[in-house]
This record gives C-alpha cells, sequence and structure tokens, in this order.
C-alpha cells in the first residue's frame, strides 16, 4: 500500500493520454516545477552527523535535548547547527545521524505545517501523528535501500498526557518515558531511567536539571559531543526552545592523574 | 452579444466572427452572479471582504468560507463557482509548496499569481475543458510592502489597490475610488471594508449573507489571517452606523 | 620474533595500511606539539582517549617522562606508545648507567626511531621526543608514524595537528621567551581540541629547563578561548 | 572470536578519519522478543514479553509484541520490529477492508490464511516477524497458527516462537504434549494452569535469554472476547 | 630489548592459526567462546580501593553462568576485575597472580600494584589484543591506593575511578555523574553498587548480582554477593513427572545365582 | 423536455454563467429516496429511508460505512456513491495508515469535494450523480456535512437530502434550535420525524425500509438495520405527523432547465429567485 507521505493531489493530471497538463506548458523546458520528493539521491554515508538527543517525559510534559555539534567525520565542522525543532505548541521534534538528511526531512515538516496552519480548520499535527508518519517515512526509504540516516524523537502532549517517541533510520519506532540516541543511549539512559524509576512525579525543574547533568556527562564521554547544546520543553501551556546552553565541566580529577602507571 | 447563439459560442478553443471567445465571457458572467468580494491594498497592508450570501438556515456559521490561505503569507478571495475556487486554491498552494522546497523562501506574490493565472489561461485554450468559473483576489504583504493581484477567468491578471468582484463590482469599485488607501492603515480599511460589503449588499434580492474579511499586512507580522474578532465585530459596528446615518441624511434630503 | 611473527599471521591483512588500528584499540586522538625557546623546551599536549567515539579517559597524561630532562608525546595506539616509552626508558636507564652522564637528547629519539622503524608494520605510534641536554639546550624531534626521525625548533603531532600548520607556521618565532612559549602552546593545543573531535578535554604542558621540568595543567575555563559560534 | 565483543557500542560508529569503517547499511535488525500460544477447548492464551532490544541495549521495556486484531485473533511477532510495526498495519488495514466488503469481522483461521500470504508477498525482501496467531475458531474451539517469517504456516496446540524459542519448545512439548512420556494422563488443559504455565515458561526464559525479560503480557481468548494480564518479569 | 618482546618458551601453540583462518573463511564456525559481557568498575576512596563486578556470563544470547565471579585474587592487597573472553580473564589474572607470588617470596615483599600492573600490561601487549581480557586493577601497597585499567591490546589507564566491559558507558555515566575525592567507605560501596546496577539493568551482557571488593591498607572484604540485584521469579507449577512415565525400551528378568555364606557373629569383649 | 444548446457537455457555460449538466446532475440527487442528518452537541445521527427497487428485492442499503468514526447516506445514483464511499475509505484507511489517527471530517469532505470538481470540468465526463450526508465525530466533535454533484460540499447542522426532502428541512428549520442540547433519544426522534414527513400518507416508516446510523465519542459508528431499528421507530409510533407533504412541490413541478439553482435543494423561499443560487 502506498504510503501517502505527501497530501493527495486534486491537481488534475493531462487531459488526455500524453496530453498537455493544464499549467505545465509553463514550465522550463525539461525540468519539471515539482520536484521528484523523494528525489533519486541515495545516503550511501553520512556526512555531516550530529550525537545524541536525549529526551525525558515528566509529570506536565516533555524536556528533550541535544548539542549543536555537526562532525564531519572527526572533524568538529559547524559548531552552531540547531536540530530540536518546535513543531507546533503541542508537539517538538529532535533528530540526531545526518544533517542534510534532517534539514530536508525538516524542510517537508515545516511545509506540511505551513499548509496545515493554511487550512485553519482546527487539527494540526498531534505528536502521536507526527510520529506515526516518520515512522512510515523511515521504513518506506529503508525499504527502497536509501535510508534517511537519522534517529527522530517526538516530544509532546497528547490528549493532556505527555507524549514520548523514538523512530530510527530502518523504520524501529517505540514510545518510553525516558529515550536517548546514540552515545546517549549507553551513558545517559542509565541515569535517566534511574531518576525516573525514582521519581515518577518528577517537576519540570527536576526534569530540566536531570538532563543538564547528562549532556555534561556526554561532553565528557562522547568525543562528538560539544558542550553548547539547546533544550525543548513541551507542555500543556506551549513549547519552546531554550539555548543555547554552555555546560560547564568539572576536571577536579585531572589533578590526580600522572603518567600512566 | 451579438453572436449568441450563433454556435461560435459553444467551446473555449473557438473565435467567433467578431475575435472574441465566448467561452470566456460567459464564465465570467458566472463570477459577476456570485456574492461581492473586495480587496483593498494600504500603506502596510491588504484587507479583503466577502459578502457570503446564506442560502440556508440549516448550515453552519462560518461554513463555506471564500477567504483562503494559500501560505502563510498570501491570502485569496474568491469569487464565482466555489467548487472552481477551491480547485484554484489547491493548485495556488501546490505552486507555493513546490516553490519553497525549490527555493528555500515563501514565494513571491507576483510569481504565484504568474503561475496560477498561467494555469487558468491553460483552461481557456482546449475544447477539452472549460474555463474556471470564478475570480480570485491574492494579498500578501513581505519586505517590500503589501501586494494584491486579481486572476479572472481569461487568465488575465493585475495588480491592483483596489479592486472588486462579483454582482456588486461596480458600485464596489466606485466606493474603492473615493478612498485614500494609499496612506490608509489596515487598521482603518478594515472599517471600510465593512462598509462597502454592507453597502452593495442586495437586501431586497440576497436576504441573508455573512461578512468575511481577512486581512495581511504589518498589523500581523505579514501573515494572512482571518480578521480578529474583535476587530471584525467593531469593522461591522461602524459599517451599520454609518449605513444608517447615511440612510438617515437621504431621508433629510428627501 | 616472535611476538611480531604472530601478528603478521594474525592480522597483517586487517591492518588498513601502515599505522592502522585494529578492532577496539585504544588511541590517543591526539593533539601534541613540541616546541624550543630560548631556555629549553615546552611540550604539549591534550588529555584525551579514544576508542571509536568513546572517550576512555578524558583527563590522560600523553607526556611521558624517559628521563630526567627528556620527555615524549604519545599519539597513535595507547599500547604501542606505551609499550615503547616503557622499553625506551629502560634503554636511557641503561645507557645512563654505561655512560655515566645523562642521555642527550638526540639518543633518545634515536632509540625511538629504532624502535619505531624496525617495527613499523605492527606499531602505530606517532612520537614527539623533547628535551633539554647540556651540549644542545632545548631540542625537538618528531618521530612520526613509520619511522623516521626530524629534528625541528618545533613539531606537532596526532590528528589535531592537521588543524594546526597554518596557525603554527604563522605564529612560531625562534628564541621566545618561555611565558610566550607557553601561551604558544597552549593557544595552539586548544584550537587543536576545539576542531579536532579526538583531542580534547584539558591541555597538559611542561617546560624543560636546565632546572628540571615544571609542569603545567589549564583545565575548563582555563583554556584559551577563540571564535566558536560557527 | 572478536578482539573486543565487549564494546558493543562500536557495531555503530560514523567513519573516521584515523580508521576508514565501511558503513554498509543493513535494513534488519533484532529486537528481541518472545511469543508463545497455546490452544485450549475452548479458550487459547497467547503471550509475549515486553522488552524491545537492540544489540546489547534495552530500548523500551513495555512494548508488548501481541496484537489483538478481532474480537477473538490476537497476533504476537517479534523479530524486526520495524517489519512488526508495518506488518501488523497492514493486516488492520486489510481486515478493516474486509469488514467494508462483508459485513462482518474475519475468522481466526482467515487471519491465519491472510497473513501467510501478506508474508509470501514479500517472498524476496521477506518481514523478519516470526507470527504466532491465537484465537477461535469457527466451531468454537480455540487455535494457534504458528508462521515462518516468508508464510509457511501450520496449525498447532501449542507453541513458542522468537528469541527463547528453542527454550520455551521442549518444556511445551513435555508439559501439554506430554511427549516421550509412558502413560502420561492427557488431561485437558485448565485455562488457569494454562497461564500458570505460559508464567513460569516465561520466568525461565528470563533467566536464560539475555533478550527476554522485563514482563509478560498474557491474553486469555475465549468466544465472549479477550482478556489480558501482565505478570513482571526479570530487569536485567 | 629482544628480552622484553621475546615470548616464554612454552607458551599458546599457534600453528593452526592460519589453517583456522581459512577454514573460517570458507564458512565454518569457530567454537563460542565463554564472554563476561560484564560491567566491572574500580573506585579509589578516602582509604582503599573498591571494585565491583555484576556476575553474569553468556554464551552469545544465552546465560551461561548467572552467578561467576568476576573479580580475580592477584595477591593477599590486590585484586583484579576481568571482562572480555572468560578463559583469557581467568588465565591471565591466574598467570599473574603465580608470577607475583613468585616475585614476593624472591623479594620477601608485598606485591606493588603497579608491579602487577606492568606484568598485565607487557603480557596483553604481547598478543595485540588477541587475549581478550579487559581489566580493573586494584590494591593498596607500601605506596598507598592505587587503581589501573588495562585494555586487551596493552595500554593501562591510572584514575581515581575505572569501568570496563559492554556495561562500562552505564557505569561511567554513574561515576561521572556522583564520585567525589574523599568518600567515605560506605559511599563508595554505594556508588560502586549503583554502577554496576546501571549495567546490569541497561546492559544485556551484564546481569545477575552485585560483587564487592573492599581492599584498605589492612584488610580486604571480598563480599560475594554483595546484592542480589534481580530476584529470581517464583514458579507457580510442579515440573516433576508422574511415576512410570518413564518409557521403558525392553525388560528382561534374569534369575541371579546367590552364593549363600553363613558367616557368625559374635561379640568380643574389647581387651584394655 | 426542454432542450437547449448550451446543455450538452459539463464544459458548456450558458450566456447566462451557468453550466446545465450541473444542474441536471443535482436533479439525480432529487430521484434518490430521502436521508435526514442532525447533530447535536454529543451525538450526528443518520437516518434514510430505503427502497426496494423490486417486490424481489431486498432494500437497497442507505447508509456506508466509511471508517470507525464516519458514515454516509447516499442519495442519487447508488453506482456513484460507492466510488465514492470507496475513495473516502480509502482516504481514511491512508490517514490511520500514515498517522494511525482517524481522519477529520472537515478534511475528508474537502478531499470528496475536490475530486468531485475534475469531472465538472472535463469534456466527456460527467459529474458524480449522487448527493450524500456525511456524518461523523471527529475531535472537534459531530459533524454533519452534505455534498452535491455541483463538487460543492456544506458544513451542516441538520439537513436532508433525496426525494421529498424539502418537508424534511421544513420540519428540521423549524426544531433547528433545540438539536444542539437533545438527548440521542431526542435527536433520533427528530430524525424520525423529519424522515416520516418526506413519505406520502400512505406510507410510514418501518423497519424494513428505515435505516439508522449513530456516531459520538468513544462510540464507534453504528449502524442499525431491520430489527434493531423497532426499538427506535417505536418512539414515535402513534404520533401525528406534523404536516404531510405538500404533494408536486418537487420534481416534476419544477422543470429542470428553469432551475437555477447550481446550490442543493434549498429551501424554496431561497431558491425560487433569479440567479442568486449561483453563487458559490
Amino acid at each position: 500500500m502506498a504510503t501517502p507521505a505527501f497530501p493527495t493531489s486534486f491537481v488534475p493530471g493531462p487531459l488526455w493520454g500524453n496530453g498537455p497538463t493544464p499549467g505545465q506548458v509553463y514550465n522550463f523546458p525539461g525540468a519539471a516545477t515539482a520536484p521528484d520528493q523523494w528525489g533519486t539521491q541515495r545516503t550511501l554515508n553520512p556526512s555531516v552527523t550530529t550525537t545524541s538527543v536525549l529526551a525525558v517525559k515528566y509529570k506536565d510534559g516533555v524536556v528533550m535535548a541535544a548539542d549543536m555539534l555537526g562532525s564531519y567525520g572527526s572533524l568538529a565542522r559547524y559548531r552552531n547547527c540547531p536540530r530540536l525543532q518546535k513543531i507546533n505548541d503541542k508537539t517538538i521534534l529532535g533528530c540526531s545521524g545526518d544533517y542534510a538528511d534532517f534539514q530536508f526531512l525538516s524542510n517537508i515538516i515545516n511545509q506540511r505545517v505551513v499548509e496545515e496552519e493554511c487550512l485553519n480548520d482546527g487539527f494540526s499535527y498531534t505528536p502521536p501523528g507526527l510520529h506515526s508518519w516518520l515512522t512510515r517515512v523511515m521504513y518506506n526509504r529503508r525499504s527502497q535501500f536509501n535510508p534517511l540516516w537519522n534517529t527522530y524523537l517526538v516530544g509532546g502532549i497528547h490528549q493532556e498526557k505527555p507524549f514520548l517517541g523514538y523512530v530510527d533510520k530502518i523504520g524501529i519506532a517505540y514510545e518510553a518515558d525516558t529515550i536517548a540516541t546514540g552515545f546517549g543511549a549507553y551513558l545517559a539512559l542509565p541515569i535517566l531511567r534511574d531518576a525516573v524509576e525514582k521519581n515518577k512525579k518528577m517537576e519540570e525543574k527536576q526534569a530540566v536539571e536531570l538532563i543538564d547533568r547528562c549532556m555534561k556527562l556526554l561532553f565528557y564521554r562522547d568525543a562528538r559531543s560539544l558542550n553548547k547544546y539547546q533544550v525543548a520543553v513541551v507542555t500543556k501551556k506551549g513549547s519552546e526552545i531554550r539555548g543555547p546552553i554552555v555546560s560547564e565541566a568539572n576536571w577536579e580529577i585531572a589533578h590526580m592523574v600522572k603518567g600512566y602507571e | 452579444m451579438s453572436s449568441i447563439g450563433t454556435g461560435y459560442d459553444l467551446s473555449a478553443s473557438h473565435f467567433s466572427p467578431d475575435g472574441r471567445v465566448f467561452q470566456v465571457e460567459y464564465a465570467q458572467k458566472a463570477v459577476e452572479n456570485s456574492g461581492t468580494a473586495i480587496g483593498i491594498r494600504g500603506k502596510d497592508g491588504v484587507v479583503m471582504g466577502v459578502e457570503k450570501l446564506v442560502t440556508s438556515k440549516l448550515y453552519e456559521q462560518g461554513a463555506n468560507k471564500r477567504l483562503f490561505n494559500i501560505d502563510r503569507h498570501i491570502g485569496g478571495a474568491v469569487a464565482g463557482l466555489l467548487a472552481d475556487a477551491r480547485t484554484l486554491v489547491e493548485r495556488a498552494k501546490e505552486e507555493s509548496s513546490n516553490y519553497r522546497f525549490s527555493y528555500g523562501s515563501p514565494i513571491p506574490l507576483k510569481h504565484l499569481t504568474d503561475r496560477v493565472s498561467g494555469y487558468v489561461h491553460a483552461y481557456t485554450l482546449h475544447s477539452a475543458v472549460r474555463p474556471f468559473g470564478t475570480s480570485m483576489i491574492v494579498a500578501s504583504y513581505d519586505a517590500d510592502g503589501p501586494e494584491m493581484f486579481l486572476i479572472e477567468p481569461s487568465g488575465v491578471s493585475w495588480g491592483y489597490y483596489g479592486c472588486a468582484i462579483g454582482k456588486a463590482k461596480q458600485q464596489a469599485k466606485t466606493e474603492i475610488e473615493k478612498l485614500k488607501m494609499k496612506d490608509m492603515s489596515m487598521k482603518d480599511l478594515v472599517k471600510e471594508v465593512a462598509k462597502i460589503i454592507y453597502m452593495v449588499h442586495d437586501e431586497v434580492k440576497d436576504k441573508s449573507f455573512e461578512l468575511e474579511m481577512s486581512w495581511v499586512g504589518e498589523a500581523t507580522d505579514g501573515k494572512h489571517q482571518l480578521v480578529p474578532k474583535d476587530v471584525h465585530v467593531a469593522a461591522e459596528k461602524y459599517a451599520k452606523e454609518s449605513l444608517e446615518e447615511s440612510d438617515d441624511s437621504d431621508e433629510e434630503e428627501l | 620474533m616472535a611476538t611480531m611473527a604472530m601478528t603478521n599471521m594474525f592480522a597483517s591483512d586487517q591492518l588498513a595500511a601502515v599505522g592502522g588500528l585494529r578492532p577496539g584499540e585504544v588511541t590517543t586522538g591526539t593533539t601534541i606539539m613540541a616546541v624550543e625557546f630560548d631556555g629549553g623546551v615546552i611540550i604539549g599536549a591534550d588529555s584525551r582517549t579514544t576508542t571509536g567515539a568513546y572517550i576512555a579517559n578524558r583527563v590522560t597524561d600523553k607526556l611521558t617522562k624517559v628521563t630526567e630532562h627528556i620527555y615524549c608525546c604519545r599519539s597513535g595506539s595507547a599500547a604501542d606508545t606505551q609499550a615503547i616509552a616503557d622499553i625506551v626508558k629502560y634503554h636511557l636507564d641503561f645507557n645512563r648507567m654505561e655512560m655515566g652522564e645523562e642521555p642527550r637528547v638526540h639518543t633518545a629519539a634515536n632509540v625511538f626511531k629504532e624502535m619505531c622503524y624496525d617495527h613499523r608494520d605492527s606499531l602505530s605510534a606517532g612520537i614527539i621526543v623533547a628535551g633539554w641536554d647540556k651540549r644542545g639546550g632545548g631540542q625537538v624531534f618528531s618521530v612520526p608514524i613509520g619511522g623516521m626521525l626530524q629534528r625541528g625548533p618545533f613539531a606537532i603531532g596526532g590528528s589535531g595537528s592537521t588543524y594546526l600548520y597554518g596557525y603554527v607556521d604563522a605564529m612560531f618565532k625562534p628564541d621566545m621567551k618561555q611565558e610566550d612559549c607557553l601561551k604558544f602552546v597552549s593557544n595552539a593545543v586548544a584550537l587543536a581540541i576545539s576542531r579536532d573531535g579526538s583531542s580534547g578535554g584539558i591541555i597538559r604542558m611542561a617546560a624543560i629547563t636546565k632546572n628540571g621540568v615544571e609542569r603545567f595543567t589549564l583545565t575548563g575555563d582555563q583554556l584559551p578561548k577563540f571564535y566558536e559560534d560557527n | 572470536m572478536e578482539a573486543m565483543a565487549m564494546m558493543p557500542y562500536q557495531q555503530e560508529q560514523t567513519n573516521h578519519i584515523e580508521r576508514p569503517i565501511q558503513h554498509r547499511f543493513s535494513p534488519y535488525d533484532f529486537n528481541g522478543g518472545t511469543v508463545l500460544a497455546i490452544a485450549g477447548e475452548d479458550f487459547a492464551v497467547i503471550a509475549s514479553d515486553t522488552r524491545l532490544m537492540t544489540g546489547f541495549s534495552i530500548l523500551a521495556r513495555d512494548v508488548p509484541k501481541t496484537t489483538q486484531y478481532t474480537t477473538n485473533t490476537v497476533v504476537g511477532s517479534c523479530g524486526f520490529h520495524g517489519d512488526v510495526l508495518t506488518l501488523t498495519k497492514v493486516i488492520q488495514t486489510r481486515l478493516k477492508m474486509f469488514t467494508y466488503l462483508h459485513q462482518k469481522e474475519m475468522d481466526t483461521s482467515s487471519v491465519a490464511a491472510m497473513l501467510s500470504t501478506v508474508l509470501y508477498y514479500r517472498r524476496f525482501f521477506p518481514y523478519y516477524v516470526y507470527n504466532i496467531v491465537a484465537g477461535i475458531d469457527t466451531e468454537g474451539k480455540g487455535c494457534v497458527y504458528s508462521f515462518d517469517p516468508v508464510g509457511s504456516y501450520e496449525r498447532e496446540t501449542y507453541r513458542a516462537g522468537g528469541s527463547a524459542s528453542s527454550m520455551l519448545q521442549p518444556l511445551l512439548d513435555n508439559q501439554i504434549g506430554m511427549k516421550n512420556q509412558e502413560g502420561a494422563k492427557q488431561v485437558p488443559l485448565a485455562k488457569a494452569k494454562a497461564v500458570a504455565l505460559v508464567k513460569d515458561v516465561f520466568t525461565s526464559a528470563a533467566e536464560r535469554d539475555i533478550h527476554t525479560g522485563d514482563a509478560v503480557c498474557i491474553h486469555v481468548i475465549t468466544k465472549q472476547g479477550t482478556t489480558k494480564e501482565t505478570y513482571p518479569l526479570r530487569r536485567d | 630489548m629482544a628480552a622484553c618482546a621475546e615470548l616464554p618458551a612454552g607458551g599458546f601453540v599457534f600453528e593452526n592459526c592460519q589453517r583456522n583462518k581459512f577454514l573460517e573463511s570458507q564458512g565454518y564456525k569457530v567454537p563460542k567462546a565463554y564472554k563476561t559481557g560484564t560491567t566491572i568498575c574500580g573506585l579509589v576512596y578516602k582509604d582503599g580501593i573498591v571494585l565491583g563486578a555484576d556476575t553474569r556470563a553468556t554464551e552469545d544470547t544465552i546465560v551461561a553462568d548467572k552467578n561467576c565471579a568476576k573479580i580475580h585474587y592477584i595477591s593477599s592487597n590486590i585484586y583484579c576485575c576481568g571482562a572480555g573472553t572468560a578463559a583469557d580473564t581467568e588465565m591471565t589474572t591466574q598467570l599473574i597472580s603465580s608470577e607475583l607470588e613468585l616475585h614476593r617470596l624472591n623479594t620477601g615483599r608485598q606485591p606493588r600494584v603497579c608491579t602487577a600492573n606492568r606484568l598485565l600490561k607487557q603480557m596483553l601487549f604481547r598478543y595485540h589484543g588477541y587475549i581478550g581480557a579487559a581489566l580493573v586493577l586494584g590494591g593498596v601497597d607500601s605506596t598507598g591506593p592505587h587503581l589501573y585499567s588495562i585494555w586487551p591490546h596493552g595500554s593501562t589507564d591510572k584514575l581515581p575511578f575505572v569501568t570496563m566491559g559492554s556495561g562500562s558507558l552505564a557505569a561511567m555515566a554513574t561515576f561521572e555523574d556522583r564520585y567525589k575525592a574523599d568518600l567515605s567507605r560506605d559511599e563508595a560501596m554505594k556508588l560502586v553498587r549503583d554502577a554496576i546496577c546501571a549495567g546490569i539493568f541497561n546492559d544485556l551482557g551484564s546481569g545477575s548480582n552485585v560483587d564487592l571488593c573492599v581492599i584498605t591498607k589492612d584488610k580486604v572484604d571480598y563480599i560475594r554477593p554483595y546484592e542480589e540485584a534481580n530476584k529470581k521469579g517464583v514458579r507457580q507449577g510442579k515440573y516433576r513427572y508422574d511415576r512410570g512415565t518413564t518409557v521403558v525400551i525392553s525388560s528382561e528378568v534374569k534369575k541371579v545365582e546367590l552364593e549363600v555364606i553363613d558367616t557368625e557373629v559374635r561379640a568380643v569383649p574389647m581387651e584394655t | 423536455m426542454f432542450r437547449n444548446q448550451y446543455d450538452n457537455d459539463v464544459t458548456i457555460w450558458s450566456p447566462q454563467g451557468r453550466i446545465h449538466q450541473l444542474e441536471y446532475a443535482m436533479e439525480a440527487v432529487k430521484q434518490g429516496s430521502a436521508a435526514v442528518g442532525i447533530k447535536s452537541k454529543t451525538h450526528a445521527i443518520l437516518i434514510a429511508l430505503k427502497r426496494a427497487p423490486s417486490e424481489l428485492s431486498a432494500h437497497q442499503k442507505k447508509i456506508l460505512p466509511i471508517d470507525d468514526h464516519v458514515a454516509v447516506a447516499i442519495a442519487g445514483l447508488t453506482a456513484d456513491a460507492r466510488l465514492l464511499c470507496n475513495f473516502m475509505r480509502s482516504e481514511c484507511l491512508d490517514s490511520r495508515w500514515a498517522y494511525d489517527q482517524a481522519l477529520p471530517i472537515s478534511r475528508l469532505v474537502s478531499m470528496v469535494g475536490n475530486k468531485s470538481q475534475i469531472p465538472t470540468q472535463r469534456y466527456g465526463r460527467r459529474p458524480f450523480g449522487v448527493g450524500l450526508l456525511i456524518a461523523g465525530y471527529d475531535s472537534a466533535g459531530p459533524h454533519i456535512y452534505q455534498t452535491c454533484p455541483s463538487a460543492n460540499y456544506y458544513d451542516c447542522k441538520a439537513m436532508a437530502i433525496g426525494a421529498r426532502s424539502q418537508s424534511a428541512r421544513t420540519y428540521l428549520e423549524k426544531y433547528l434550535d433545540t438539536f444542539a442540547e437533545c438527548s440521542l433519544e431526542e435527536l433520533v426522534k427528530h430524525g424520525l420525524r423529519a424522515l416520516r414527513d418526506t413519505l406520502p400518507s400512505e406510507m410510514n416508516l418501518n423497519t424494513k425500509n428505515c435505516s439508522l446510523g449513530i456516531v459520538s465519542v468513544d462510540m464507534k459508528f453504528k449502524i442499525y438495520d431491520d430489527e434493531k431499528v423497532a426499538s427506535y421507530l417505536a418512539l414515535i409510533e402513534g404520533e401525528e405527523r406534523s404536516t404531510a407533504a405538500p404533494d408536486g412541490e418537487e420534481g416534476d413541478a419544477a422543470a429542470p432547465a428553469t432551475r437555477t439553482d447550481l446550490q442543493p435543494p434549498v429551501p424554496v423561499s431561497a431558491a425560487a429567485d433569479g440567479e442568486e443560487g449561483m453563487e458559490s
């Protein structure tokens, strides 16, 4: 079954088989202005990449964080790459992995948000709706052996409750109270899970503090991370992206170390 | 229309002996049967208003709007066949979406108008289709200021400071021409738009109507949107009061 | 030698190139540097040790003492460079006892080169040897992967050094004062840290002069700051 | 012997300048999960653990692999979770179309037959999913169908699938099939005993299979409908 | 120079390496060794060292040993946690333990931790990572407490806190989050326990219980288990075979010829 | 019947700016049996009159399910209705496939509108000859929409379409203001009464010819036929019929050529006049 990744177009096709299409006459010769939305590119390798995204649900909402580094291999090439996005007042999106792929999908989502705003019919992307759509897009692309080299986290408020979902480049998707991608899955997730298990009714302040602690930890131990990051918070009152925030590192133990023996 | 019924008016691909394409003119007639729509371009924005005739009490309020958002920064007001108009709006949305994908920025209104009127024009070239029975006023506001165009069933489009389509377009145009719109702010224009729509509404022929107004400009941060409720109510009140006044004065004169 | 024979048997085809790393090997991705100044040498290094993108040690000391007045800066495989440093140190201890005086920097550099060149197929080590001796004062030698030996007024090494050639060429001046030289080294290492994912953490430096070795550690906000918004 | 298998995260690294790693895109993953179904006389029990994992990591602790398809059909699917999600959606869509066309719910055996064709449709790029269908057949008897990833299926009275299936199946052979026992009494399996057995075998599987754990989600299907219960397991 | 890199006579046999490599490339499977997927870690506290380990050993995805000991004895004042191939960690630590004992007997002094470290790293360096042992070495000697991590390729780090194994990132996160210099004994034990539990609950290669080893100047407390992080589930059914369900394939009755011997038993008074 | 040269094809405008083919298509809706849709604040219901084409045939379905949250009642060409239903079903399935969510009713309706417009502008095509009453429930509440062959659609508080539906609309207009607060039972009663008003006096509603559909929040669209409507029918049994439909008010009386509105059947008062129906 075809995925309606894009809104069904009601603009008529050619007037008859191989005949003229109204309006198409005005296209530049040989180039349809309507871009083939999936294009023909194939991302064989990620090039400029970004590292972990962390997110945690708390009592009234979701907090998400990601640093702003775009790495080219081991080169810290771009240090101002925001990858948390406000979709609407109820929904935020975070991404790790190939930055070009993120921009590609982000543009599509933005356009769809614009189209939805224009309809002005009272409906907008819900967090589970976006999550489901992303799952279909990612799975479709992996099935074409042309994946979007990303992992996405969708956070938001749905039916008065916090929502947090994960989708990766091959279409694995799930919801959970705490999610971290990339290195965060190994380093930050244990800390996040432990904190949430011990405090099921976390306040926003505690959740933001927790995320800050974990971002610092990632800066200590992930060689593709940066101590400059953004935090996105979504509650019933709305969503916002904060930052950039610079975390202060503690290097006390450096003075305890001399040599390797 | 001396050639009506001579058989040269049955297809969009036929010229009449006197060089007219009647089917296009007939389509324009459909627009003129519709409730009036006007647009006025002021110094800091454009305001559009529509006289939406309501034909049954059973309909919900606000149903079948004739004002559309085409993009964040572009709005359209239509007159004529609503179904045709919706198709045209879809096309306009698609154009502006394609533009953003290709160039990464919002589509300039001039470009959108060219694309859409080209599309409309294509429907005047073939016998296999009929021309659109709809006219559309499009308006936007960006760094270069406000802009407004009118796209007609013939595929012709012009830029305007003020324009009107539908039943009472002549009367409305006369009213618009009285305004010094180039110096007026969109907030002032809203009142005038409301007043004109109320003025041109024919209470005898068309009993019930809803006034719809939208604007785009500095005050809306460049976004096209329906006029907020409080402003709308105030404008409507102003319109009714000033009409009553003029009625009174008319009576006095009599 | 048994060790090497075995390595080749198992792993020669896995090694991508000379100096390639084996899977899972711990590396000091590293920025290292040594500069001669008018009273000796300054050596400096970052403090990051990685396996892949994981930072196995964020406060590594890559400045390794081989004699009282000679240090080496290690880059490449941590295991290889530690082993080399240990062995060279052992050799130089012997040398000191045999010769009855402190080994010269040139001598130390030669021993490093011998090790690295002889086992160039199985080692992945880029080393800078720097120190002070009575005869030559402060001296800097570079022993890159492959085992060549080159002396110069300064040397940079490790993955982070690729970001530094322009800077050091522009900023180096012969016979700097110790203060200026420390500034030069810390600036360079800080620049490399901010651009190289395999370098990071803190800056460790040492000044080796005839009076001995003085160590410096720059952490956190003590690191020189440069433009970093893009 | 890998030199450093104890570093799982190294399987997923981006390329480095110092060590060029060829990035081969793999469209599959294994996300764990064990499913188990038992058919009784007038009921069926189907259960799955709720752990979702990849490599050496736990992604989530509360993702059951069972989905209710109709009033009395529940399907357990595990393997590659991306395929599981997609397959589930495909089946649900097809079921909905069926109800439009036929004005009734599909019965369990037909669900099984349809699942088989849907799986075989992707014979050369298979859904990497192990399915077990449990429900009530048209005669009111409990039924279980087991599938391989490309659509071969058969009706059985009990079956385990997925990560710990090779541990559970022999136990079921012994406890329900009474295999290799002389003169053992074949008493009809009671519902309560079946549920208790499911809990026990999952408890055991969680002891030895690192992919199975956290909790087991048990559905009991009867003609009247389905009840669901969750029972905790080890979390390590 | 050669001396330090030379293999001791009698070490490993490499005869079939080339052949095995060829067979492997043909698709034959190498027998799987037990791995201790493992979370191990250690830290330095005010009075000494705390080492910790989980107790799961895996063979592929199966738990091979639910309660294996991963903290190995090196000497009376030094212990070593091992991660990686179980056999490698056990044999390497045993080998170094006995070498160190000989060293102790030769010198008549308590071995130093740095000595153990040198021996281990040199041993591992020789095998270029093919001995899959990742170690956390800790002990207290005349110069105080010392803690090392030793990587399979033979590199070492001396640090106030270290972690190793598949759960090392989870454990390291815990340390980075909460480690302070001069922890008390109880705080240190709690922190190590939490670090190991982070591995147990988040890394599938680690599991079961927490073992701790606290080394101080005077005393070693090897606590095993320190905590059962996971309680084994209680089974509800009984799984005993009914009597008579074992299949009798064939039966035969044979008469056993008995030789009857009469013996008389008589009490004899004891001579005292 | 009156013929003129401008009514041959949907691509031809008449000099008055009308499209006769569209107007004829609107007539097809009036051939279908009546259907009524009403909503309150909580519920949307459809009630429709089923016909049996012959003695031997069963009564034809009038209410077709589209998705869990939406269904349509049809009046006009059944085959066209089926085509549109399949389109709507597939759009609803697509929404669930992509977004895991029910398609908002307003969007579904606008899709139908856009689809219906295409054959109103091309040579050799004809408009869909069917009118739909779409009842559904989404996060914005209950909805009743009406669609027409002209590709117009209307968001309604209540509506009736099909043969003799003017009487039903008259009834609905009379009670329009009370619907919002109605209980489900009240709502069904109103619906049944409105539908009954479309019947000739010799006919009455019974379990054979009446079909009922209800949707609400957390309640999937449920369609009642045959015996299942009996209890609802009992609610208005024995009541006096409010007004008998004045015979001949619709249908033959107004020749298609003289009908000017592109609107759906609208209250006579509004439709009677000249060209105002042309407005979009």
